[in-house]
């Protein structure tokens, strides 16, 4: 517990600027209920009823006083606004360059996945000071990923990817909550995020179970699911050669182009008919149900790597 | 919807209840009554195409796809039909004004036959779709020539239309069938002649009630079935 | 029923309550009065049995692994507090209650426009409780009263079909309620009545009743489609088929916020009153005051997505919402400080109406303030589902919205019962609801800045002591709760009676007798002044 | 209300040109105006409401409360729509890991 009681700590770079904020509209609050409540007992005691019959004369109102009380909550709040968007906005996007970790929520628990491959349930470590994104989707009901010390929070929804980031000040062991009502154990889905020198996270990384990278992982998935009968890396099978989609514009048969995103690749694999690569038959089946969000998540890592490797032909699915 | 010129204890021969000063009081509340009431039906199927709105614009080739199975001159038809029925209502309405109380039933009893042709219509309608198989959820299993047109939409996202389908004509056919018992009731009251050139504000308020279950379709006949040309 | 002697109003012998006996003469009711008196008896009843909830929660929040039931039997507990007390306690508590007994009288009129409408209101509000309290019997349900989806829709195994039926049909309760208000107040004011000349309880109601009118209809809609989600599993709130959860939030939400404005508003209304008669005084900036709350009922339509900041909702959609949050703060900023200005030189009295009234100012002041944290998007993001949030409402809701419905029955009790109740007892009541009051739910403010999630069953031991300090508070603000429920039934029976206008307050409601006849007044009155003629003489003219 | 008797020509009139509309729309449904189509489906069905109110509902007649009220009805739906709308249609401004098909461009206004 550092700087004011009452105050959970600060671990992370956004911190202190929220509890910034924070203190200014407690300032503000404080500041408006103690106005108000001083002079109404003022009022009370100093116009207290003297005589049963005392009639005080009326008061119609007063426009110079309604236009003030008016002006001054508008000017407040209009700083208030700008000062919490631009944070919020700030706050919103991650920084380039940040290292990427994946994170599955799922009645009740919390799954991280590290591009490293390494795997763990209900812990997220992290290495100090170097900007975290986290890429999370769910599968199954709504979560929300709350790291107080850290002031992030974000809902983690299924069918979709949400994101935050974060940059560790602190070393330690901080409270991780699920803060989206999710079912009989929603208390239960907590966890902590361990914060670690850059170098002892490199030798956790490297230790415990020597998990297999996500991109490989993707691959294998790739394989046993067959997708390499269809996508072969010439391109000479039935669907698209997947070598240097990622990132790219791709034309639909729509006319229209998306780029290929993590969403779209997931889009791609689970809801095939939603956008049709142009000059292709919408033959691909989907795989809803077939892969866990992990899974997905590991080719989403492994056709990512098609997309940058330009430089490895014949790999893709030929084994 | 609203219970209009209820029947109050103290109600006397010309319709008037206690708690009004005048008929012409009494008629102000209804009709306002009545539209406050339309605009809370507004708000309830606004909800339901905010949320129709929202997918067709996501999947639209889909909608378009399902859009395309329903046929067409059936819903053409059926918009004829209802807005026939609109035109009857209406003249039952003024049937009333003018204090003809045949015409008045004859109107609306013709108006009742027209609502139920709608819904004979609609009926053979949802069958087609159990025969077809695009019933989402309870039968959905697209084949043939449906299934070739929902495909490139994305058989999932076609589910959708048809629940948005279902969904939309259901409510619209449940009004009817409400408005209908209400039709019902006033060829009751209008056989026992209880509707003067004064007093016929119950006639009116269905009245408006029946024509605002017309717009609704007005308005479902191209969101469901002209959804991207059928060129 | 209405075919009441119009007696004199001297010696009123026949009144509304007596005019006739037995259950059929209630239960068929078509007068206002005994309807708002129906409503008032299965409000109170509701509140209890959601305060019963509250109670159990928070003794079973004494420990941090919990102390009294398993988790999903405290899911069930908060859903069903949560649902009892918004749906079947606060948005009937002061419309249907008050409203119902006062829009009439307050305008001159002999009853609403449409009685048989209202008795129907009554009885299908009645259906919508009995469906949530056999839910609650048969199994209860887990979803939180939010309803989110896809938990609610695709994996919540307990009754939610029951309780949407339930919300689904009190939601027609309400639209016809504010239907019906929308009608009288429009057409059937007393002659000489004009706009400006409305009691600014009536303007408050008519904002109430333009939400209930243009909101609730969406929330039936949007429990209709969840219902069928739930049943049929069709997907458009839950992704498998490519539907969108956050499609359920906006839409619950467009809903549910102006909902909060339905819950404050008519408050605000019997505290303006309150504060004109005890300080005897005109309401400072009468029109202001009764535009603002038309302002916040409109303006209310357009923030719901300050609930949905972290929900994976547009980063810019989130500073609309913010934006406009921040708008909707400054009407209530008016209302308040107009209020408060009502006071200065003023002849203050303290009956327990006007303390109830003070607390209601106070209270409701710091719990909009608390929602400036929440407007605010950074700071949103911190305390999203914590029990700041928590705090946050019950600083309104509880601080606000009952104090001030506390105050009205306090207020239009004689006119209501005939009676008076012993005001020492009430104003010592007013005392410690507002002590236990603070004592519950500040430590919360400061819990959900620790980052104590909201609808945790179990929580880290670090959060017991806030905890049990708002346990003792709880018990303090039943205990605060009970002492009127006594001393209101006593009166009931053996309070002296009441004269007219026992407060010396303007508006018609006092002209008539107390409790007033069926027919409310003798002959139409006739309105020459405005609403608040404190200053000018004993009595204002009228019927 | 106003009472006045409107003419038995008026309502016919107003019949038939209902049915001139819907078969106009139905007609225009199988020419290819792309984007246009559905303009096109939903002007006309909103001038076939207002020949509907203002002559079968006798809004010509009633009094200008109710028109507020309905527009207020219909500007409160617009509401509803467009800033629902507001969310989806500029989800994918932003990072776009947050983005998936729920928010992928229209492909069709
Ligand atoms: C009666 C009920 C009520 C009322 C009136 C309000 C009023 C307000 N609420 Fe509240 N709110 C709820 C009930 C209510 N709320 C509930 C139940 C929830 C949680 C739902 C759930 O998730 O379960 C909630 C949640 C909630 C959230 C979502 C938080 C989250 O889930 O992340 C937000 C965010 O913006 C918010 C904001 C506001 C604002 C800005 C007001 C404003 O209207 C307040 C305006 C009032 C004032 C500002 C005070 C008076 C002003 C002055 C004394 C002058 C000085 C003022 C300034 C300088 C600005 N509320
Ligand atoms: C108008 C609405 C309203 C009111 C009046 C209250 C009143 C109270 N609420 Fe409520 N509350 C909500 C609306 C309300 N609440 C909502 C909407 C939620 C969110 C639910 C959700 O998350 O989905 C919530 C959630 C909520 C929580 C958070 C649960 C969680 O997130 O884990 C807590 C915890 O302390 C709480 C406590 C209380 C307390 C102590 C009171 C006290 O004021 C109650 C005091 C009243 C009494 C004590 C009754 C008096 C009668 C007796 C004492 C007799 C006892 C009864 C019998 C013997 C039958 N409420
Ligand atoms: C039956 C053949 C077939 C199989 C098996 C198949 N796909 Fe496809 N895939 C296609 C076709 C055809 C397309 C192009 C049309 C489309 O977009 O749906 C495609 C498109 C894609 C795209 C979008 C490519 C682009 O250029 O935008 C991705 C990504 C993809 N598939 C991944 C996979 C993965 C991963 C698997 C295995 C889990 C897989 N596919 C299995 C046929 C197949
Ligand atoms: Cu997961 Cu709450
Ligand atoms: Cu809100």
């Amino acid at each position: 517990m550092q700087g004011l009681p009452f105050q959970p700590e600060q671990a992370s770079t956004i911190a202190r600027s929220v509890d910034q904020l924070y203190l200014f509209i407690t300032a503000i609050t404080f500041f408006f209920t103690i106005l108000i409540f001083s002079i109404i007992f003022y009022f009370m005691i100093k116009y207290r009823r003297r005589s049963p019959d005392e009639r005080p004369k009326a008061i119609e109102g007063s426009l110079p006083l309604e236009i003030l009380w008016t002006a001054i909550p508008t000017l407040i709040v209009a700083v208030l606004f700008v000062w919490s968007s631009s944070l919020y906005f700030r706050n919103a996007q991650p920084p380039p360059g940040s290292m990427e970790i994946f994170v599955t929520g799922k009645q009740w628990m919390w799954k991280a996945e590290h591009p490293e491959g390494q795997r763990e349930i209900n812990e997220l470590h992290v290495p100090l000071g170097r900007p975290v994104k986290l890429t999370m989707t769910s599968e199954d009901v709504i979560h929300d990923f709350f790291v107080p010390a850290f002031r992030v929070k974000k809902d983690v929804l299924p069918g979709r990817y949400t994101s935050l980031w974060f940059e560790a000040t602190k070393l330690g062991t901080f409270h991780l909550f699920c803060a989206q009502y999710c079912g009989a154990f929603h208390a239960g889905m907590i966890g902590s995020v361990i914060v670690m020198e850059p170098d002892e996270y490199e030798q956790w990384l490297a230790g415990g179970v020597p998990g297999e990278t996500m991109e490989a992982a993707g691959r294998k998935v790739f394989g046993q699911n067959g997708c390499g009968t269809c996508h072969v890396a010439d391109g000479t099978g039935l669907g698209p050669s997947l070598l240097g989609v990622y990132g790219q514009q791709v034309p639909l048969s729509n006319g229209q182009s998306v780029v290929a995103d993590d969403a779209y690749v997931r889009e791609s694999l689970l809801i095939p008919g939603a956008k049709i690569v142009k000059g292709y038959k919408p033959i691909m089946p989907s795989f809803q149900g077939q892969l866990t969000e992990e899974q997905v998540l590991d080719l989403v890592a492994y056709i990512r790597s098609l997309g940058q490797e330009q430089t490895k032909p014949k790999e893709e699915g030929k084994k | 919807m609203p219970d209009v010129h209820a029947e109050h204890a103290q109600i006397d021969h010309t319709g008037l209840a206690h708690q009004f000063e005048d008929l012409d009081q009494q008629q102000d509340a209804d009709t306002l009554g009545i539209w406050l009431f339309l605009v809370t039906e507004i708000m309830f199927f606004g909800g339901m195409f905010a949320a129709y709105a929202i997918f067709r614009w996501l999947y639209f080739a889909a909608f378009a796809g399902g859009s395309h199975i329903l046929d067409i001159r059936l819903g053409a038809a059926n918009t004829v039909v209802l807005l026939a029925s609109s035109l009857t209502m209406a003249l039952s309405v003024r049937s009333a004004q003018t204090g003809n109380r045949r015409a008045l039933v004859v109107f609306l009893i013709l108006t009742m036959i027209l609502g139920g042709v709608f819904l004979g219509v609609k009926a053979y309608e949802y069958n087609q779709k159990f025969v077809e198989h695009i019933v989402p959820s309870l039968d959905w299993a697209p084949e043939g020539d449906v299934l070739a047109r929902l495909a490139p939409g994305g058989l999932n996202h076609a589910q959708l239309y048809f629940f948005f389908y279902f969904a939309m004509t259901g409510l619209h056919a449940l009004h009817m069938i409400i408005g209908m018992g209400l039709l019902f009731w006033l060829v009751l009251r209008a056989r026992k002649g209880s509707f003067t050139p004064r007093y016929f504000a119950p006639v009116e308020v269905v009245g408006l009630y029946w024509h605002f279950v017309d717009i609704v379709w007005i308005f479902l006949f191209p969101l469901l079935y002209l959804i991207g040309g059928r060129y | 029923m209405s075919t009441a002697t119009q007696a004199p109003r001297a010696q009123a012998p026949r009144n509304y309550l007596n005019a006739d006996y037995g259950w059929r003469s209630w239960l068929f009711t078509l007068d206002h009065k005994r309807i708002a008196l129906l409503y008032l008896v299965s409000v109170t009843l509701f509140f209890m049995i959601g305060g019963f909830f509250a109670v159990l929660m928070r003794i079973h929040l004494v420990e941090p692994q919990g102390a009294l039931v398993q988790p999903e039997t405290y899911n069930k507990l908060f859903t069903l507090h949560g649902v009892v007390m918004i749906f079947f306690f606060m948005i009937p508590a002061i419309p249907a209650v008050l409203g119902n007994f006062l829009v009439p009288l307050m305008i001159g009129a002999r009853d609403l426009a449409f009685p048989k409408l209202n008795l129907l209101s009554w009885y299908i509000y009645l259906v919508g409780g009995i469906f949530t309290l056999y839910a609650a019997l048969a199994g209860g349900v887990d979803t939180g009263w939010t309803f989110y989806t896809p938990y609610s829709s695709t994996y919540s195994n307990t009754q939610v079909t029951a309780v949407a039926v339930a919300v689904f049909i009190t939601g027609f309760s309400s639209i016809l309620t504010g239907l019906n208000f929308i009608v009288t107040i429009h057409k059937m004011r007393a002659p000489g009545l004009t706009w400006y000349r409305l009691p600014l309880f009536l303007w408050s109601i008519y904002a109430t009743s333009i939400i209930m009118t243009l909101g609730t209809p969406v929330l039936a809609i949007t429990i209709f489609l969840l219902a069928l989600e739930h049943l049929f599993h069709v997907g458009i709130f839950s992704p498998a088929l490519g539907g969108d959860p956050l499609l359920f939030q906006h839409l619950f939400w467009f809903y549910s916020h102006p909902a909060v404005y339905i819950m404050i508003l008519p408050s605000m209304g019997v505290v303006s009153e309150i504060i004109a008669c005890f300080a005897r005084k005109r309401i400072f900036g009468y029109k202001v005051v009764g535009f603002s709350s038309v302002a916040i009922a409109v303006l209310g339509f357009l923030v719901w997505g300050h609930h949905m900041f972290v929900t994976g909702q547009s980063v810019y959609a989130g500073l609309i919402f913010s934006f406009l949050s921040f708008l909707v703060a400054i009407p209530s900023a008016i209302k308040v400080f107009n209020w408060t200005s009502t006071l200065y030189k003023g002849s203050i009295s303290y009956e327990a109406p006007m303390l109830y009234a003070l607390g209601f100012i106070g209270l409701f002041t710091m719990g909009g303030l608390t929602g400036m944290f929440l407007a605010s998007l950074a700071t949103d993001v911190h305390l999203n589902g914590t029990y700041f949030i928590v705090a946050h409402f019950h600083y309104i809701m509880v601080g606000g919205t009952v104090m001030g419905y506390l105050s009205g029955l306090h207020f239009w009790w004689p006119k209501i019962s005939g009676r008076k109740y012993p005001n020492g007892w009430a104003a010592l009541s007013a005392v410690i609801i507002f002590i236990g009051f603070n004592l519950t739910f500040f430590p919360q403010f400061i819990l959900g800045y620790l980052g104590m999630p909201r609808r945790y069953a179990f929580y880290p031991a670090e959060f017991q002591v806030l905890n049990v300090m708002s346990s003792a508070g709880a018990s303090i603000l039943g205990v605060g709760y009970l002492i009127p429920l006594i001393y209101f039934f006593w009166s009931m029976r053996y309070g002296p009676v009441a004269e007219a206008n026992p407060w010396g307050a303007t508006g018609l409601e006092w002209q008539t007798s107390s409790p007033p006849p069926t027919e409310n007044f003798a002959q139409t009155p006739i309105v020459t002044e405005e609403a608040y003629a404190y200053a000018a003489k004993e009595e204002t003219s009228g019927a | 209300m106003s009472h006045q008797i409107v003419p038995l020509k008026t309502y016919v009139l107003v019949f038939v040109s209902l049915i001139g509309l819907t078969l106009l729309t139905t007609a225009v449904a199988f020419v290819d105006l792309g984007a246009v189509n559905t303009v096109v489906a939903l002007v006309i069905a909103f001038s076939k409401m207002i020949l509907v109110m203002l002559f079968f509902m006798h809004l010509r007649h009633s009094g200008g409360l109710v028109r507020i009220i309905l527009l207020a009805g219909f500007f409160w739906m617009a509401l509803l729509i467009a800033l629902t709308m507001s969310d989806y249609r500029t989800r994918t401004w932003i990072s776009p890991p947050d983005a998936w098909s729920i928010t992928a461009p229209p492909t069709h206004p």
